[in-house]
Parts: C-alpha cells; structure tokens; sequence
C-alpha cells in the first residue's frame, strides 16, 4: 500500500515541479542536466547490462550443471557441500562483498568489471541452482526412461526431454540471477575498483542529493524493471 | 529358428540387501499376452524392467528373439514400454510425441545410410527430421488407437484415457518386437479400464505382437492375457493360463491371491475309491493327488459351493447355518458355519428373484470333490 | 411425536446458473442407513452439505428432528461429517482430535453452566480445557473404532485405514443425531475397503445413529444400505431398499447405473394371460405393469439369463449363438446374439469346473418372465 | 566454490596478519582496535536488531493479513493489488529508497529509527505475504469445514485449526523478513537519518581501508548468521 502511494510518489515529485518532459527530452540529448550527466549514466548502465548479461550466462550454465549434480548424484560430504552452495543467498551482502575484495587482493586481481562479474558468477550460481533445484525435483524420471526406451541415447534424452522440460525453470533462475546482478549493490561497490554500475552511480548521484534528474532516471528504471517483468511473464 | 520372443535364463536381481527378482527363468513364445501378476513389492516391475534394459540383472541372461540383450541400454532394444504414468513428453504435441521414437529408432523397414556412425548421431543431435512417412506413420498409429487427426493437439487437452491411447500409439509406432505395459490401466476409473482391457486384448490380437503386462489386479489379468506368471517375493510361482490358474492353483498363495477361496487344512489319507482330507473327526472328500501327503491344505471356491436342495447327493453335503449375508444385487455372498464350527464362504448368484437366505436360516451345503484342489505346498 | 432424524422439504440449490440439487423432499428415520448414491456430479455431496449447514439451500428446508436449521451454522448443528479426506487435523495428536469436538461441544449429557455466552466463549477461545471426563469419552471411543491407546500417535504416523477409523472416532464422540460420511471409503484400497464396509455397518447397527452415506459405488449401496436414494442431475430417481433398487429399478437410468442390466426396447402389449413387448416382430413376455403403454424398454439382469439345457421351459426362449466371452475365474461373461440380431450379456457362475462356453457356439438362451422389469420412463 | 574459499579467507586474513584471539578479546573489553570503535558497533547492532524486531512483528501480522485477504476474497482489481503488493519484491531496493525518502520529504516525517521501520514493513509485508500466500494455496480449507462441524466457530477454528496449521508459513515469512531487514544496506542508508545500523556502520568502516578488526565483525556476523539459520531449520 505505501509502495503505491511511494511509487506514485516518485513520478509525483517530478510533475510536482512544473516539469513534465523536458528533462526526458534534455538527458536523452545528451545534455548534463541539474548534475545529472547522461554519458556517465550511459556508461553505468552498459557497464550493469554486461556484468549482469555476461554473469547471467556463466551462473546460467554453472547453476544448471551444480542443480543436476546435486540432484543426481550421492557422494561423500554432499549435505556440507549443498550448505556452502546456498551461502551465498544467506550470507548478508556486505559480507559477500569484503570477503571477496579480500579474495581478490589476495590473488592478486586488479579490480574491475571482470572481478564484478566473477562476484556476481558467485552468487548467481547459488540462485539458479536453487531454482533449478526445485524444478528437478519435481521432474519425472520416467519421461528420460520413456526417451530412451524410444531409441534416444543419453545426450539426444537431454536434449530433447530433459532440457525443455526443465527450461522453465532454468529461465526462472536466469531471471533472478538478472534481476539480483542488475540491482546488487553492495557487493558491486566492493569488488568493481573504479567503474561504476548503475546502481552504484545512481547512489553516488542521489547523496548529493534529489534532484528532477534523479527522479527522471529512478522513474525511467522502475519502468523498465516493469517492462521485463511483465515480458518474464 | 526358435519362437520365443523372450527367454529369461535365471535372472536375479538384488537392491543393496533386498532381493527383487530370484532366480527367475521364463520363456514367452511371439505372439503371446504375458502378464506379470502379483501384490505390490512382489517383483514384476523390476522383472519388467530387466526385460526393457532400465535395470541390469545381478545374476542371470536376458534374451530377445535369439540376441542376448542383458547389458544393452534400453535405447538399443527392441522393446517398447507403456509407463503407468504414461510418461508422455508434456512439451511437445500429440503428433510429436508419437513421432520422437521413429526420429531416433529410425523407420521399421527403411534402414537409411545416414543413421549409423557419429554424422548421424550428431545430425539427430540438432534436429528431430521431420519426413512424410513419418508423418503417414503417425497418422496410421493414431488412427489404430482410434485418436485419428490429434497430432497437433497438447499432451494436457487430453483426458486420462486418451493419454493412455497416446502412449500405446508412441510405443508401437517403431513396430517392437515385445510391447511392456507397467500397469497402464491403473490410473483410469473403473469403467474406462474395463473398455480398455477389451481393447488392449483386441489390438494385441490383431497385431499379433507379444505384450508383457505388469499388474495387481488379478480380475485384469484373467480378462486378459494367454498366460499369467503369478509372481509372490521375487519368483514366479505358477505359470499358466487363466483357467489353470484359477482351477487349478499350485499353492496356498495363489490359491488365496487369484479369487476368493474357502481353504480347509487337515490330514491327507488315500481310500479305496479317491482320497479324503481328515479334520477334526470330520472327511473331507477330495481328488487324489500323487504328490499329497501328511498335514496339507485343500482349496474350494465359494461359487462352487451349493445351498440347499441342490447340495445333495453331492459328495460332501454338510448341515450348516447361515451365520452373515451380504446383498450384492447380483449376488449373494453368505458364510455358513458347518456343525463342527468350520465356516465357508459361499457365493451364490441370485438367479431369480427373491431366491436368498436370511441369517440363522438351516441349509445343508455341499460341494463335489472335484471341485477342490489340494494345495501340497 | 416424530420419529424421523432429518427431513427435507423442496431443497433446491442453485451455484449462479447450475441447478446442484432440485426440489429433493427426503424423510429419514430414526436409526436407518441411508446412501446417497449416484455418479460424480448429481447433487449428492451437495445435499449432504445442505444438511450438515455448509451450505444454505436456495429454496427449501431442512429439519433436524423437529427443528427448522436451514439457516444454523454447522457449529450449531447436532450432526457430524467424516470427510472424504478425512480432514484430521494434521497438528494434533490422535488423542487431540477426537477430543477437540467435545471441547467445542461440551461433553454430551453435561451441560456445563459456563459455557454459554461471552464468558465461555472467550475462555474456550484462550485454551481449549482437558478434564478427566474428556479424556475417558476419548478413550472409550478409541476402544470402540479399535485403535485403544493410541491418543498420543501422530496423525501422520497412521495408515489411511487408522486414520478413517480416528475421522470416525472424532465425528461420534459429539453423540451426534445423524453422521454424514462423504464417500468415506474412497481413499482406502480394495480389500480395506470391504472391510470396514462391513465395520461401519455393524457400528451403525450397535450405535443406532442415522447414518447419511454418499457414495458413488453401487456395489457399496447394496452390501450396506437399509435405504438407498439413487440421485440424477439434482433429483432423487428412486428410494428404496437395496433389493427394490436392484430387482425393480422405477427408471433406466437406474438400471443402468445399479449393476448391469440388458435393456430391449419395443411396443408393450397386454395378452389375454400376461403381457409381451414386441421388437421386430419377436415378442417378449413380460409381466404385467399397470403403467405401461406404447414404446417401453424392459430390462433383464445377466445372471438372470440361462444359457443351454437349463433356458428349456422357460417363458422365453431363443436360439443364440456366443460371440464374446470374458473368464473371470468365479464367472464366465458371455455376449450372445439372438438369430434376430438382438445381443445379450449373460453371466455364468462357474459352478463346476470346465463349465465353460466358447465363441461361436450355438446354445439356446432363456429367461423368466419373472425376472424382467418394465421400465415406463 | 568460490564462497567457500572467501569465507575460509576471511578468517584466513585474520590469522594472516599475525594475531588469533587479540582482537576479540580487545572489541570485547570495549577498546577501539583499529578504527574498530565497540561503542559504535554495539549501539548499530542494537539499532539493526531493535529496527528488524519491530519491523518482522508488524510485517508478519499484516503480511498474513493480507495473504489471507488474497486468497480468500474476490474484489475488483484484485490482479492489479496482488501487482503492488509484490512490487516491493521486484523493485530495485535503490529506487526504493528514494521513493520510499521522497515520501518521508513530503509527509515531513523525521528520518530516524521509526521511518527505516515502516520502510522494513513496506518490504517485509511483500515477503511475509507472498511466503504465507503459498502456504495458504495449499491449505486444505476442508480442515476448517471439519472444526466447524465439530461445534468451533469463526474465532476457534482459526486460533485452533487455521493457524496452527499456517503457522510454518508465517514462521519462514517472519525469517524471511528479519534477514532482509536485517541485511538490507541500501534502503536503510536512505531514510534512517543520522543513525546506524550494523548494514551501515559496517559500510562506512570497511570503506576507510580493511583492518583486523573488520575482519573480526565480519567474521562474528558470518558466525551469528549461520547460528541464525542452524536455528530456523
């Protein structure tokens, strides 16, 4: 209910300042508006979209096979081991963050967009394994039976059984990984060095306070948030 | 050369510490409708599973026509099973779902060149070919199980009984040597399963292909099959028609498992004209039977048990008394208790209105010796 | 004054525009077994609810012994209902659920002062009270389903047939008036089914309770009904006793529905020493029936048809060949057609073993006239 | 995998540095070791607790509310509010805080304590409702009809019956809740003012350069947490 009331809220404030469009229209020109600086909110959010594309597809495929192993196989210390698959989803994520900056500083990484996306490899893959995890569960075995009585071997099962029938599930986690890599910021600010993500700019924006910009560009991610949820649907 | 379309060479399979199968040995002629029967834990499914691959004996050989199978993969038998939950591939169509065995087995009687070797293999890898006789095949198989022009409906439009035709259809689309059915009538309702069975009976026969039929229900089993396997803990205990099975069972558990049975124990002693069986005080009489001796059990089933007028002159005939009645419509189910305290059950078909007993009634019961069996293990 | 338990005047109820039940009038005495019986979907469960209160009739009232309670909650109502799920409450002990009624209730024949109002409203609400009272009725009631001790078990630690048995524990610890059991049995296998079957028929005739039972097995009605209604499409199509439903059906839809049956249409016609139904030029003797006119249907059950020697003398008689048979051990079910064409299905006891017929043998087929039923709806 | 090496690691780099047991000993004793000021870390950690407790008491109750309210009623726009309910959930928690800070502006409330409260409530309804509403989809409501039956009216079928039986569901709502509250950095940064929680205290430390003694906090939260979490199951 306040959710509403602060999502309206926010486009509010904007109209509420006698302006409608004409901070879309001057960030979209590519103007510096009240210190809001299109090139380097451009350049945030192709830095969040490659992180999170790129970890999305590592985690994706990570997630996927770490799901089956868990699934399929019994082997010694698997309880401990599906423990420390799930921390990530348990640990708070200042945590996260300074134990993997110790990490890096430790091997030696310099500090940038590949260590963010590592970061978030880290905790994506913890996401889609869950997802993926309760999606196996409740996948019946007697369908890859069934496909192989059927003449198909193991890899032609999977790849026409297995793997359609669990996709959505796969996607699920996929979109998760998305949505948690696109808006962490904690972690992020920790392990990127000196780039900037969207998040992290946005916040680094909004300290020195709100301003129409702000609003036009928090404005502008709720909507898009909305956009891939509803095409996730 | 040989006519057997399975042969089971001491077959043995253990889980671990628990024995499913124990040295089963079994031979089904081409053409005939096998069915595994037997309580839940009993083996059959395990059984069937060694036959179609999913499950590699401990102990002992599996043959197909005269190619021992026991350590080939399911995909390379030529066997196909109908799964009790039918198993049909929610993600893909009607038509989809009966074509996906022709697209990896390849079509029965068109070896092409193509299949064999890695090209093949990798080619089937990216694609599912799609060609117009596999279309024509699927639309005959459709046409069989009597869904004809569903192809390009979804697997969950369907009700659970055309489901069932679907799996039929896919699994004898790539024409099989032995067609396994693992209890595939047991999630329909009662009317539909009835239909079904007649069905099941009549396709076999018309397609003269073996099935192996895996199921509990031993009303199913002697509706439908050539020969039932009557399996208890592991092994086969009687194999044999539905008519030897029934008159004839070759011990207490199949006598007590197929049907409802009246079983008496006592002791076996030869006469001069047959046999009796001696309990407490009273003869019981009997066919002779060679391998009977000392303490042992005879079996007589309650429809060949008569009341009244008609129980004389028949070579047991007892005085009883109607202790429980239960009304069935068309039959009425009675226990009478004989003088001595042995109670019996009797069914006795209502064959003209009003014809019945009450409770506490006097009738004399009687039987014919050659209706009961004497069990020797 | 009265002695009925329950009465229904004209209850109707309506879900927006489907008609569940329709001005169903049903009086139910003092201490019958009465099942509703019919086919998914004809307003039997509903009526039940009408009576339990959850749910209000659209028309019509209900009556529990001399009170109107059309309108009363189900907490108001001195009845109880086992579910078909048994809807035990997963988070209590056995123990918990049976007394959890005479928590809520009271105990029966003590009424305590404070339980009226707000006081021991609010007071039941904090914590529901344990008395040594309480804790005997529960045990006696354990006693009596024969699960004794068993009050601090688990619910999930039972078996589905314990469980129905604490269901029924739970809904007749309150003493209600009337039980309402929803297809109790349904969840429960076959052999445990027959059982308690008999149990809960004989608890009823120890306990005296009205028992409403809705079932939709037949075979169920029959063995444990001394009323049965038979319910279509919302309306009651025939109530009678067991032997009345099965042997004198008052519609098709009941003769189909109770049993098999064989339904010949044709003219009915009166004869100077009976009555005959007239189908392509064959007449059928019939009895005579005060109602019938014109186009009838008749119905013959199959066990009432004699095959060979025995169809002789009969009042009808017809050469007929078998076309079909199905061995069920204990009966051979024969489909024979008559030389004009007619098909009939026959049930043969087999009395002696290799009693026995094959397809395309020619035997004569009979009947009583007796035993046929003129069907004028 | 990787998790598991920054965890080992963040003890690791205590150890590395030279000392064991030096450090807790000295936070204990209330010394400021190394930037690490006690004081300041007990008073953000009561903060955290004090914020997340009164938040998970409230969002439980009307995050229960409010699933029973959506599984159990048809009203127009039922769709739209079930939308907005789980907007929360969805929405990145930077644009929350802003939106969430904007409405404080505007109603004028004080940013403190109480307003990073109703803004864990505003998030943790959305999770409490959504976990409890899945558990009440699997309810059986014939449980309920079977109370009625036996003479227990609205009141006590649900304090004997309906309850008892969720009361798994509203549990792991409730966890749910507290961990997000208690984890939550960003949108607590934006609306508590000039006070501390442990999320942000932290933050500011870590930011001036990693010491011993962050090591030792971290450590001591990666600790607590999986009490936490050992304790749930």
């Amino acid at each position: 209910v306040l959710v509403a009331l602060s999502f309206n809220d926010s486009r509010y404030a904007v109209v509420w300042q006698g302006f409608t469009t004409e901070w879309y229209a001057a960030l979209l020109q590519g103007q510096t508006v009240a210190r809001v600086d299109p090139n380097a909110a451009w350049s945030a959010l192709s830095h969040s979209i490659e992180i999170a594309v790129v970890a999305v597809f590592l985690s994706t495929i990570f997630g996927t096979m770490l799901a089956f192993a868990l699934d399929r196989y019994e082997f010694p210390g698997k309880r401990l081991f599906t423990g420390v698959v799930f921390m990530p989803i348990i640990i708070p994520s200042i945590v996260m963050g300074i134990s993997l900056l110790l990490f890096f500083n430790i091997v030696g990484m310099t500090l940038g967009i590949s260590t963010a996306v590592i970061g978030h490899v880290a905790f994506g893959i913890s996401f889609v394994a869950v997802v993926v995890s309760s999606r196996l569960r409740s996948f019946d075995r007697t369908l890859e039976e069934a496909a192989k009585d059927l003449g198909a071997n193991e890899l032609e099962t999977f790849r026409y059984v297995t793997l359609p029938v669990i996709k959505p599930g796969v996607m699920a986690g996929a979109l998760l990984a998305f949505a948690m890599s696109f808006d962490d910021f904690v972690v992020t600010f920790f392990i990127i060095g000196n780039d900037n993500t969207l998040p992290i700019y946005f916040f680094g924006m909004v300290r020195q306070g709100i301003s129409p910009g702000v609003n036009v560009v928090a404005t502008l991610i709720i909507v898009s948030t909305m956009v891939l949820v509803l095409l996730a649907q | 050369m040989t006519e057997y379309d399975i042969r089971l060479e001491g077959v043995t399979k253990r889980f671990d510490d628990v024995t499913a199968v124990e040295d089963v040995d079994l031979t089904v002629e081409s053409g005939t409708f096998l069915t595994l029967l037997g309580p839940s834990g009993c083996g059959k499914t395990t059984l069937l599973r060694c036959i179609d691959g999913f499950e590699t004996p401990t102990e002992g050989e599996v043959y197909i026509k005269d190619d021992l199978v026991t350590r080939t993969p399911p995909f390379e038998r030529d066997t196909s099973m109908v799964f009790q939950s039918y198993a049909l591939f929610p993600h893909m169509t009607v038509g989809e779902n009966v074509a996906f065995g022709l697209q990896m087995k390849g079509i029965p009687g068109e070896e092409s060149d193509d299949r064999g070797g890695m090209g093949g293999s990798l080619k089937r890898l990216i694609r599912r070919e799609n060609s117009s006789v596999v279309d024509e095949r699927v639309a005959d198989m459709l046409e069989l199980v009597e869904l004809p022009d569903t192809q390009d409906r979804a697997i969950d439009e369907l009700s659970g009984g055309q489901q069932q035709r679907i799996a039929l259809a896919r699994a004898l689309v790539t024409e099989p040597t032995v067609l396994l059915l693992d209890e595939p009538l047991g999630a329909l309702d009662l009317k539909l399963r009835k239909n079904m069975q007649v069905e099941l009976k009549n396709l076999q026969e018309d397609l003269g292909i073996t099935f192996v039929y895996v199921t509990h229900d031993q009303e199913e089993a002697l509706t439908m099959s050539d020969e039932i396997a009557v399996m208890n803990d592991g092994e086969i205990e009687q194999l044999g028609t539905a008519t030897e099975i029934y008159e004839e069972p070759a011990t207490e558990f199949v006598a007590e498992f197929i049907g409802e049975t009246n079983l008496i124990r006592g002791r076996y002693r030869e006469t001069d004209d047959g046999a009796v069986v001696e309990r407490e005080g009273r003869e019981y009489v009997v066919p002779k039977t060679a391998e009977a001796r000392g303490d042992v059990a005879f079996a007589v089933r309650p429809e060949k048990v008569r009341l009244g007028a008609e129980a004389d002159g028949l070579d047991n005939r007892f005085e009883a008394t109607i202790v429980d009645e239960i009304y069935k419509g068309n039959l009425g189910k009675f226990v009478v208790e004989l003088d001595d305290g042995q109670e019996l059950t009797v069914d006795m078909q209502i064959r003209d209105q009003g014809d019945y007993h009450q409770v506490g009634e006097a009738v004399p019961v009687g039987w014919s010796a050659l209706n009961s069996v004497v069990l020797t293990e």
